[in-house]
């Protein structure tokens, strides 16, 4: 297997604990008796699951500004389009079960005296498409924001911007209830996916399943993309645009790739994390939810593929403990933790320690090497070749 | 010159049509405008046919000698709100030549090297590369891929990565998003990627992370991604800038290596280090030729010494 | 054996630790004995809904701090367990399955906004647990797991209409924030209106984005629009944030309540608390209470109120007299039920009648919203407001507007045996969700 | 002719009725000012006033200016009526001539209570009762409640003002409500046209109503005609307004971003740090001006109206000492490293906040307007609200200083040189740090700054900076980094296509396009409006 090679064994034990969550977790939640020492409550499960879509989409970021160092301050945006294909499909199978019956129309088109479906809602009852679409809108914006975009060379803070423009004029177009998705209630009270009722310990059991091996696909499309002669690119993006240019290369569409494939992760991500915490809504779009992503990425250590996972449910954990037990203080401590990464631990916590050890090893070879010949060649110069 | 009158080729192509017919050819090198203008006036009676008849012609000769040529400046002009960078400059490169260019802070030596890699477009003027392609018209990427490689000023290498990387990255080769992701290593890339660090002698360097050479291996890491391309025309901006004397010796060496095969136009301010090239010389000054020739010639030039040493 | 605990209950079961021990504090000079019932309070703490919800949470500490004073419930303390969702709806329904599954809380007083309500529904539903959401809201819902203690649209915007049109208002403006609460009841006023023989021209409507802070065009509308020599009105569901730079605009550009009122739905006390009023008076507010109304349970309250947060400019306002309703109505129904089990609580709620603060009683109604007295307030100068008219009666709130098309023919009725939130008459079925609720019963 | 004499007639048979009338129905009006005492309905007070205005003595317009106030009162003992102002211990005055007659405390008496439909009523009474005031002023409000409220009986009232009346605006506007008032009447056809000529001039929208109406009903063909013309003309009229009024609010909105956005300018324009804290400076500044004026309010009263002035400073000072701390402690170890920036400051903006929202507590604080800040004036059919009109002054004013101090002074060079150039400028022996630092705090100190502007129009709450950060962000780089007159061009080019756009594509859909705009003009322009130019500009 090609990628097998590519990969080094780092990914593949990142590979194995994720899927061996898929398999641990619903095992202890179902198998297990409540009373068991092992067993995992059914309130963890979804919130797990939630960790982990988050997990994707830090690790989707982390493709375009770890690896290509395009900063996106509108991730969240491709996150929340995903979460609505999902929620559209998730509304049609409501069916007739709404609060007003009617078998076509979603209750807030029905209150608020819609009279027929419109059309963008169309095929949705379907999952192949729904699933389709999870993929194809945020890329399809992608490729088309980031075509124009990259193509015209907006770069640095200015491409940060515009990104983030695009999340919060999207913010908007969803809040308007013409738009026909809800408006700031967006969508919720779900009912079932794929014939499965969607608040049965089970289905929360396959969905956290279905987030883990989402999570280990992404991780291994990542690691495939980082490491292969592509990913090497990008990181020359990164590092010197104009010099891949002047040898060649178009970083545009280097960009535009990783930029749209980030997309398409971000929509799955957001397409799984929507049937786990039951509710897509407007505010998912907001440009801080997008920043907070960036957050992770930066807490976890940017540029790795361990990095942005454990930054996301590190920071999302701590949220998740800090709101109960500090509700009027916990931003203090939110807030301190991103001061500390940036200051103390700029590369992130994986950055921090590959670098220490790095670090290290290369103290323990210098230190052996001076053990056996006297200098390295480097600043000196080169001995001239033989001709 | 004057067995091509009849030829009626359409106004609208002149000087935009390089090299379109192959029986073109046939003029030689020594074509001179000049000429062409005081032979045509004769000619035709009439200011305007004269006017545009002397034009043609003057595009035809020059796109004749250009087409000889391997890159081919002609009246190129830019300015940045205002202040000329480059003014009037023509210039022409043949190939398998080496020229050096020098010339005080602000002569435009860099603009120029903008200009020519797609990096700038001039407001007016010609570009054209092995005589048939107007560089004006195409981008950085495609420029390069055409077979002109550029080493800025400041040596810029992809810190992150490790020497044979930073090769490997430059060898020529498609240039495709889709072909870079599913590449694979290959023994042919193996052995030209040995032949280039030999070349720039940082064999033994081939694992270390290019941020951590030094200034000096640096600039030769660049020329090295520059030979990787395998260029024919290579522009390189102040190679020694920042280096010790016998890092500077040896950058020479290894240039008049390199130009044995290809083109080489060095932008350069140190003389010693122009003076061990002992190539053409070209002094640029406010973006504009101000002398050629030898080094010897160039740097007594009255208006060189002017510029050089002030009034 | 918690002794073998694995690291994931640990971790997680550190939260409910430390909740424990914030409210230990306050529970700490409590007499009942007994294992503590707890209460979770769901209310933002931070993010741009703090603004009007931490004092909920302040209000409710207080009222289990009273309860526990006059010994508690079932003769056990009430330990309140406070979380904060930080404006995040998604955060909503997380922590409202923390409360219940992690912590155990016998009912979860909380919300503000209607999609945080809509976020924790489906947890109340699954968990069976009971909610109590004190806000005004557009109906169009009753929930077996929830009661709704603020106004239903026909206790608040239709008297409010009612009483601007006995004043001689012909044209009217609806100025709303874009979303599903002022959407709502603004298609319901536009239906009661033109029920009522107003013509389609005489009425505009107009919505802003949430948080609008340049109203200098919104309001010059308004004046261009009631400047056509019929006496106009404008009932505003502009909501929170947006308020105070809506008032300023107003004020500076002259429209006066004597010319154009405005009668808003979501402008309090505590809105009020913001802004220089005296270029406000007139305008008009519609609400079940009000802090000036002068009764001896209202100046109790209003006195503890001041005591507990040791602050005595800090106001009260509607939704936490609907807490205070909601707690003394589920106080009662425990009572009642001698258990805090939520189906046992559910059933036994339907009925129970407390004190409101306004002189009267309120009643849980079959249909989980309650019997509300609706005021209409003009503003003073001195930020409170004075009532000038009330419904004669106490006025039962309607789930299901009657003035909506499709929810014409629904009714709700959670008693036994209908036990249905969305009873179609016109089909004699229980429509939707309702189905399996009726059929598992 | 005829049409004459019959008016003459029908004034001389008013005018002999009227005072009879009037006199016939009075009583004292001392006496019917008592009869507000006591607890009675809303529907008794608006009785009272019916039959004051009827009494037509305009010395109860004090009594009546005082309950529209709300500052009638009476004794819940015997119910009689004062004048009360004050408050705990009140003075009383009498309500018909308004001498003092006592002290007492407030407990011992109830306001009348009004609402909305008596004050209309006491309006209404006051408009025909102050007509022969003396005062220009009053004269020339009652006009105005005239306008829209004579009836054709009013006619002769107004005849009798408009022969009597001296100052030549306000004969303009009694004639104009005698006029509007004709309208209403059955006078003949002829009559009608005069008035609607009257009122063409007038030309806003009650009257384009007035008109539109007699054009619709009018049967006349003449009358219809000239009714028809004359809405033509108001209509034109109007719309020539609106687009001054649309380019005056776009002004306004831009001259409020450009607040918000002009310390961002510096911070991350001139610096490129990205600020993410940058909103809370704004709030800082807004919270300074709410704490100055609680102070004032209890320490001392007299200051309120140069309030805004005494917290410009003080909030410059307190965002600008918080930036420096900022600076001194997180932001100059990222030097270069922009977006780690980013993430730290937005860790502070998240501590700012919730640090105010511990202190202030988490709901609005109460910020007003002094009185020059308060009200707006009329320039032909546009309203110019006093509040708005300062803010552009206040905009332009801080911005033509920081250019100033930019451009002028020592610092202003030090900063420029050391953002073009650091090591040179360090060479040259400019204490680079302490630029930054001050440079900084500069950036953070105008944000302050902004605040007390700010606190005039929008909420102070901890959420304060976060509604403008991204319009600030936006404003900076669409009118291109590092450069001022690029924000202030980009700040109010946005804020006059955001409000051209509004009232056709309504709010929301209006500000959705205004994004969509700029982020096509940053691919057209991808350095902004003012974009930096030269060869060493690189990405």
């Amino acid at each position: 297997m090609i990628i097998a090679r590519f990969l080094g064994p780092r990914v593949w034990i990142l590979v194995g604990l994720i899927l061996a969550a898929a398999v641990l977790v619903p095992l202890a939640n179902l198998a297990l008796p409540p009373g068991h020492p092992l067993h995992m409550p059914s309130y963890l499960v979804p919130l797990f699951g939630k960790y982990v879509t988050y997990a994707l989409l830090a690790l989707a970021l982390d493709l375009v500004w770890g690896y290509v160092g395009i900063l996106s301050l509108g991730h969240g945006a491709f996150f929340a389009l995903g979460g609505y294909a999902m929620g559209m499909y998730l509304m049609r199978q409501i069916g007739s079960r709404g609060v007003y019956g009617n078998p076509i129309l979603p209750d807030f088109m029905v209150f608020l005296n819609w009279k027929a479906l419109p059309w963008y809602w169309s095929g949705f009852d379907a999952f192949w498409f729904a699933a389709l679409m999870v993929m194809l809108v945020p890329g399809l914006l992608a490729f088309v924001f980031g075509f124009f975009a990259f193509r015209s060379r907006v770069t640095g803070v200015y491409l940060s911007i515009i990104t983030q423009a695009m999340t919060y004029a999207l913010l908007l177009a969803f809040f308007r209830n013409d738009m026909g998705f809800g408006g700031n209630n967006g969508l919720t009270d779900f009912k079932d996916i794929l014939g499965f009722p969607i608040q049965a310990a089970a289905t929360r059991a396959g969905l956290f399943s279905a987030s883990c091996i989402a999570l280990a696909i992404g991780v291994l499309l990542v690691g495939w993309i980082t490491r292969s002669k592509l990913g090497k690119l990008m990181i020359a993006v990164r590092d010197a645009e104009s010099r891949t240019r002047f040898i060649g290369w178009r970083p545009e569409d280097v960009k535009l790739f990783a930029f749209t494939v980030s997309a398409v992760m971000a929509g799955i991500a957001g397409a799984l994390y929507v049937p786990q915490v039951g509710i897509i809504n407007p505010s998912e779009f907001a440009p801080v939810n997008s920043i907070e992503v960036v957050v992770w990425a930066a807490v976890g250590g940017r540029g790795t593929l361990i990095g942005p996972i454990l930054g996301a449910l590190l920071v999302n954990y701590g949220k998740t403990v800090f709101t109960a037990i500090a509700p009027d203080s916990w931003l203090f401590v939110l807030g301190g933790l991103f001061v500390f990464v940036t200051l103390v631990l700029p590369r992130g916590i994986v950055g921090t320690i590959d670098h220490g050890w790095d670090a290290w090893r290369a103290r323990r070879r210098s230190a052996a090497k001076e053990k056996g010949e006297s200098g390295d060649g480097d600043g000196s110069i080169l001995p001239h070749p033989a001709e | 010159m004057v067995e091509h009158d009849d030829m009626r080729e359409p106004l609208g192509q002149d000087g935009i049509a390089p090299g379109a017919s192959p029986d073109d050819v046939a003029a030689g090198p020594s074509s001179d405008p000049a000429k062409a203008d005081t032979i045509s006036s004769v000619v035709s009676p009439h200011p305007y046919a004269a006017e545009m008849r002397r034009r043609r012609l003057a595009a035809e000769a020059q796109g004749r000698a250009r087409r000889e040529t391997l890159l081919y400046l002609d009246g190129v002009t830019k300015s940045f709100d205002g202040f000329k960078a480059i003014n009037n400059l023509s210039l022409v490169i043949e190939r398998g030549e080496m020229r050096a260019i020098i010339g005080p802070n602000g002569a435009g030596k860099t603009t120029m090297m903008d200009i020519i890699t797609g990096k700038t477009r001039p407001d007016r003027g010609a570009v054209y590369f092995n005589g048939a392609v107007d560089l004006t018209k195409h981008d950085e990427a495609a420029i390069a891929s055409m077979g002109i490689g550029r080493k800025f000023q400041k040596p810029t290498v992809f810190e992150s990565h490790t020497v044979e990387d930073n090769i490997r990255l430059s060898l020529a080769g498609p240039r495709s998003v889709v072909e870079a992701l599913v590449h694979r290593k290959s023994t042919a890339e193996r052995e030209r990627i040995a032949e280039i660090l030999a070349t720039i002698r940082l064999t033994d360097k081939r694992r270390t992370f290019a941020a951590n050479l030094s200034h000096g291996q640096k600039q030769w890491l660049e020329i090295g991604m520059l030979l990787a391309q395998d260029p024919e025309l290579l522009l390189v901006d102040e190679p020694v800038a920042g280096m010790t004397d016998a890092e500077t010796v040896e950058t020479a060496r290894l240039l008049r290596e390199i130009a044995a095969t290809r083109s080489v136009v060095v932008v350069e301010h140190d003389m010693s280090f122009v003076r061990e090239l002992s190539v053409k010389v070209t002094c640029l000054h406010e973006g504009s030729v101000l002398s050629e020739g030898t080094l010897e010639a160039v740097s007594n030039d009255p208006k060189v010494i002017e510029v050089y040493l002030g009034r | 054996m918690r002794s073998a605990m694995t690291w994931m209950q640990r971790t997680a079961l550190a939260a409910t630790i430390a909740a424990f021990g914030v409210s230990g504090a306050v529970a700490a000079d409590t007499k009942p004995k007994g294992e503590p019932i707890k209460v979770g309070i769901l209310h933002s703490l931070s993010g741009t809904m703090a603004i009007s919800e931490t004092t909920l949470k302040d209000a409710m500490l207080m009222l289990i701090d009273e309860q526990n004073k006059k010994g508690g419930l079932l003769g056990r303390p009430l330990e309140p367990v406070v979380v904060d969702p930080a404006s995040n709806w998604p955060l909503f329904a997380e922590k409202a399955r923390e409360l219940i599954s992690q912590d155990k809380v016998a009912a979860v007083f909380g919300c503000w906004t209607s999609v945080s309500r809509k976020s924790v529904l489906p947890v109340f539903k699954e968990l069976d647990s009971i909610l109590f959401y004190p806000v005004q809201y557009e109906g169009e819902e009753s929930e077996r797991n929830v009661f709704y203690t603020g106004a239903a649209p026909n206790q608040q915007a239709i008297p409010a209409v009612d009483y601007l049109m006995n004043e001689g208002v012909k044209r009217w403006v609806l100025e709303g924030t874009d979303y599903v609460y002022p959407r709502t009841t603004n298609k319901i006023l536009e239906a009661y209106l033109k029920s009522k023989g107003v013509a389609a021209e005489d009425i505009k409507v107009n919505y802003t984005p949430f948080g609008f802070s340049d109203w200098q065009t919104e309001v010059s509308a308004i004046k261009d629009f009631g400047s056509a020599g019929k006496k106009t009105a404008v009932v505003s569901t502009v909501n929170g944030d947006a308020n105070v730079p809506f008032y300023k605009e107003l004020a500076n550009q002259g429209v006066s309540a004597e010319d154009i009122p405005v009668v808003a739905f979501s402008v309090g006390e505590e809105e009020l608390a913001g802004i220089d009023t005296s270029p406000l008076v007139g305008h008009l507010a519609a609400w079940n209470y009000f802090e000036s109304i002068d009764t001896p349970q209202n100046d109790d309250f209003i006195a503890k109120w001041h005591k507990f947060i040791g602050n005595d400019k800090r106001v009260t306002n509607d939704p936490m007299e609907a807490h205070y309703i909601g707690f003394n109505m589920w106080v009662k129904a425990v009572e009642k039920a001698g258990t805090t089990d939520p189906d046992k609580v559910i059933d036994a709620m339907i009925g129970v009648s407390v004190p409101n603060l306004t002189g009267g009683y309120s009643t849980m109604m079959p249909n989980h919203h309650i019997t509300k007295p609706v005021f209409i307030g003009e503003i003073q100068d001195d930020g409170q407001f004075q009532v000038v008219w009330q419904t004669p009666g106490l006025v039962p709130g309607d789930a299901w507007s009657d003035y909506l098309p499709e929810s014409k023919p629904l009714i709700s009725d959670w008693r036994k045996p209908m036990s249905c939130g969305n009873f179609n008459t016109a089909t004699g079925k229980c429509g939707g969700a309702g189905a399996e609720k009726a059929a598992a019963n | 002719m005829m049409r004459l004499v019959r008016q003459f007639l029908v004034f001389l048979l008013i005018a002999l009725i009227l005072p009879i009338g009037a006199y016939a129905q009075s009583s004292d009006p001392a006496a019917l000012i008592q009869s507000f005492g006591g607890k009675q309905s809303f529907d008794d007070t608006e009785a009272v006033v019916k039959k004051l205005a009827a009494a037509g003595d305009p010395q109860v317009a004090r009594a009546l200016n005082a309950l529209s106030k709300g500052d009638l009162v009476y004794r819940k003992s015997d119910n009689q009526v004062f004048i009360a102002s004050g408050r705990g211990t009140v003075d009383l005055f009498d309500p018909l001539t308004g001498t003092k007659v006592g002290e007492a405390a407030s407990r011992d008496f109830s306001k009348v209570r009004v609402k909305n439909s008596i004050r209309r009523a006491v309006t209404d009474a006051l408009g025909s009762l102050t007509l022969r005031s003396p005062d220009p002023n009053t004269r020339m409000a009652a006009a105005g409640t005239l306008f829209s409220t004579a009836t054709p009986e009013a006619m002769k009232t107004l005849d009798a003002a408009i022969a009597a009346e001296t100052v030549p605006a306000i004969k303009t506007k009694l004639e104009e409500a005698r006029a509007a008032a004709v309208l209403k009447s059955d006078e003949p056809a002829a009559a009608k046209v005069e008035a609607v000529k009257t009122l063409a001039g007038k030309g806003d929208r009650e009257t384009l109503a007035m008109i539109r109406g007699v054009a619709a009903t009018s049967k006349d063909a003449q009358l219809k005609q000239a009714a028809t013309t004359a809405a033509v003309s108001i209509e034109n009229t109007i719309a020539t307004w609106t687009i001054l009024q649309n380019v005056w609010y776009g002004l306004s909105l831009g001259s409020v971003l450009l607040l918000a956005a002009i310390g961002l300018a510096i911070t991350f324009g001139v610096m490129g740090v990205i600020n993410m804290a940058h909103g809370e400076m704004v709030m800082l500044g807004a919270y300074t001006t709410f704490v100055v004026q609680e102070l004032i309010r209890t320490h001392a009263p007299g200051l309120f109206e140069v309030s805004l002035a005494i917290a410009l400073p003080l909030a410059f000072l307190v965002s600008g000492a918080v930036g420096l701390v900022m600076e001194r402690c997180l932001i100059r170890f990222l030097y270069g490293r922009p977006l780690e920036t980013l993430l730290a400051t937005f860790g502070v903006s998240l501590i700012l906040q919730q640090a105010v929202r511990t202190i202030f507590g988490p709901s609005n604080r109460e910020v007003g307007n002094p009185d020059f800040m308060s009200g707006a004036f009329d320039i032909g059919l546009m309203s110019v609200t006093w509040n708005r009109l300062w803010i552009i002054v206040f905009a332009l004013v801080v911005f033509v200083a920081l250019l100033a101090l930019l451009n002028k002074t020592a610092l202003g060079l030090q900063m420029r040189a050391v953002t073009q150039n650091r090591k040179m400028a360090a060479a040259m022996g400019i204490r680079t740090p302490w630029v930054d630092a001050m440079t900084f705090a500069l950036g953070s100190g105008i944000a302050g700054i902004a605040g007390v502007a700010l606190s005039q129009i929008d909420n102070v709450s901890p959420n304060l900076g976060q509604g403008y950060i991204i319009d600030s962000f936006m404003v900076v780089v669409f009118g291109g980094v590092g450069n001022l007159w690029g924000t202030l061009v980009g700040a109010m080019s946005l804020g006059v296509v955001n409000k051209f756009l509004e009232p056709y594509a309504g709010a929301v859909l209006g500000k959705i396009v205004v994004l969509v705009l700029i982020i096509l003009f940053i691919q057209k322009r991808p350095r902004g409006l003012f974009a930096q130019k030269g060869r060493f500009v690189d990405a």
